[in-house]
């Protein structure tokens, strides 16, 4: 066996040594319930600190460009995810929920009387409108805040999204069936009073005239919002 | 295993009760002699290894033999020996008479040698469930060899609501919600009224200090709003007046038709009383003169 | 550009799309604490069937010599420490309840015979079966009720778990070690002489045909759990 001959094994030897090292802290990090420092890879491994300090640079070279990194947290190692794929640690799960009998009212009130406020929404329904009734309304995202009505409180006037009119298939909010159409599909008995009427709806984007702008650093929307 | 063949169901009441090793109810003597066996065929499948040879050639003559001796012996130490190791021997006593003698057809009955595969298949299985359970239990376990993942990321869970409803939902909404407030809110808006029993209140209270003749008007003027209300307090007024005036409250006097109703307060001052009082002494004196 | 540069950036492209599967897949098992079948992988990753087939295969074979291997167990994916390492892990080791022999045959006649029931197992170890041992078995996780045998008496089926297949490093029930041999030998039938259908374990959610599902509110059901 010549010198370099000799060298070379030992290197390889060598080598191999670093690589098992490597192995087992991957093992460790994997296992651990919780990050590990050199020193306890040390306790754990029985290779000594500058080994295992190589074999960490190593690994974290190794690591960088997959979809688990090796990173060092707090004096301690551990595995941890990509950070460019935390998406994947979170997963949304859509639920199909019905609105409920108030909130279907509510959001038909606002689409035919448009724009209106709570207070009128409980005017024509005769009960008083829960917060969490509007707020599911709004969830939906087919009612929207539109402004605020130019009389005392100031009150905010609701009506509906151009979403509103994708969900349901409308053209554009004329397109709601008048009295007579909801008469004519039976939905309406015939014998509702003469003075019975349907407004007609505006859900255009510009305020009406006795609408005033919703100022977002309004405190008042907040209050509102908070209060209802 | 829907069915179960005559000759194993011969041998299915050759079960003996499992022993836990510190069950009260075991017998201490069979706990030391025969405890180790789990049963009848646990105590075969040992004295088949004896016979050291693969379970497939097993003689099984010679195992029933050895099963009886077995018994035999524990007998002789005056052990005693659960019912299911006795029934075996039983059992096994009449496999090697059957297995003794020379083959008879005598219908369904199945021959020695049919009972005796039975058991030796018995056997093999149970000896291949042994060591398929050792292969298992010796291989790398997760938790005890290998492991999982100690730190797992816990994936967050966002739900989000998709609302669903449609058109028509909301038109039957609309309609009944509207058809039903138009049918019972039918309200009568409320009439401002000014009832008997406040203008009675309002005369009481004016008239006290009133002895002229007064037109009712002045009292009401106060009172008197717009529209329906007037209305409704001229007339309240002038019925609580003549209620008033027939119980000697008040004195009414309109002196034409339409002309003013001019009332005053029926209670009079006292020295007008007096003065009346007087007024009559002197005509009473004044017709005693006459 | 040639038609040569343009299937170079072609290939190029998939390899980089490849890779990102591969990111995905390996941050997805190495979060996860249970094992993910290729189906949670396209539904959490987005990318279909066949490209996460491809990733995990490129993945074994990178993993195969690390200190966490890529392994295939119950029908699913999971990174696992290396087996050889198992020396390292002493301080990992969940102390576990040693199962005595009656459980650990009962364990195996289980997973070879199923769906079996427990006087199929007592016929099979010729001892009646204690109440503990199936309790014991159960409590591990690894075996688990599975319906009613459609026979007088309707009998309870038992068959393994998921987590038996885990446990044991099994990647499906037809790994059982030594089945094979068994099945050959006649050894799995009930009885001899052996039927002509060779039977083989099956630990699939699916019941067989002679089985009826367990009634969670079957009385019965209480009973026997209880009497047993």
């Amino acid at each position: 066996m010549t010198m370099s001959e000799a060298a070379e094994e030992i290197a390889s030897i060598q080598d191999a040594r670093q690589r098992q090292v490597e192995r087992i802290i991957e093992a460790l990090l994997f296992a651990a319930a919780e990050p590990l420092s050199v020193s306890e890879l040390v306790r754990r491994s029985g290779a000594d600190a500058l080994i295992i300090q190589k074999a960490l640079d190593h690994l974290r070279t190794q690591y960088q460009t997959r979809g688990v990194n090796l990173v060092f947290v707090s004096d301690r190692w551990a595995f941890r995810t990509a950070e460019d794929l935390s998406f994947l640690m979170s997963e949304n799960v859509v639920e199909q929920k019905r609105l409920s009998r108030a909130a279907l009212e509510t959001l038909a009130i606002i689409a035919f009387h448009q724009p209106v406020t709570r207070a009128e929404v409980e005017e024509i329904r005769g009960v008083s409108t829960s917060k969490g009734t509007l707020d599911v309304l709004m969830e939906t995202g087919w009612v929207r805040m539109r402004g605020r009505r130019r009389t005392p409180g100031r009150p905010v006037t609701y009506g509906t999204t151009p979403e509103f009119l994708d969900h349901f298939g409308l053209g554009t909010i004329k397109d709601l069936p008048g009295l007579e159409e909801l008469k004519g599909a039976g939905l309406l008995d015939s014998a509702i009073p003469a003075s019975f009427s349907i407004p007609s709806p505006d859900d255009s984007l510009d305020l009406t005239e006795d609408e005033d702008p919703l100022d977002s650093d309004d405190p008042l929307l907040d209050e509102e919002v908070q209060a209802e | 295993m829907d069915h179960v063949t005559e000759d194993t169901a011969e041998l299915d009441g050759l079960r003996a009760e499992e022993r836990e090793p510190n069950s009260a109810s075991g017998d201490p003597l069979l706990h030391v002699d025969l405890g180790g066996y789990e049963g009848p065929l646990d105590l075969l499948l040992t004295l088949a290894r004896s016979q050291k040879v693969d379970l497939t050639r097993l003689s099984i003559l010679q195992l029933a033999e050895q099963y009886l001796a077995f018994v035999q012996q524990a007998r002789q130490m005056r052990l005693e020996i659960a019912a299911d190791y006795l029934v075996m021997a039983a059992w096994l006593a009449y496999l090697k008479s059957r297995l003794l003698v020379p083959k008879q057809k005598d219908g369904d009955e199945p021959t020695g040698e049919e009972l005796a595969a039975a058991l030796a298949f018995r056997l093999q299985r149970l000896e291949a469930m042994r060591e398929a359970s050792q292969k298992l239990i010796d291989r790398n376990r997760l938790g005890r060899d290998i492991f999982a993942r100690g730190a797992p990321e816990v994936v967050s869970i966002e739900r989000k609501s998709r609302w669903t409803a449609s058109l028509y939902d909301i038109l039957s909404a609309y309609a009944s919600q509207r058809q039903r407030r138009s049918v019972t809110s039918v309200q009568f808006k409320k009439r401002d009224v000014l009832s008997l029993q406040e203008a009675r209140e309002i005369l009481n209270r004016l008239l006290g200090g009133v002895w002229d003749w007064t037109p009712l008007e002045r009292f009401l003027l106060p009172y008197m709003g717009e529209g329906n209300y007037r209305n409704s307090v001229v007339a309240s007024t002038f019925s609580a007046s003549l209620e008033l005036a027939r119980e000697g409250v008040v004195e009414i006097q309109q002196t034409s038709t339409f002309g003013p109703i001019l009332l005053r307060s029926a209670r009079r001052r006292d020295d007008e009383i007096v003065e009346e009082q007087v007024e009559a002494q002197r005509k009473e004196l004044a017709q005693e003169e006459l």
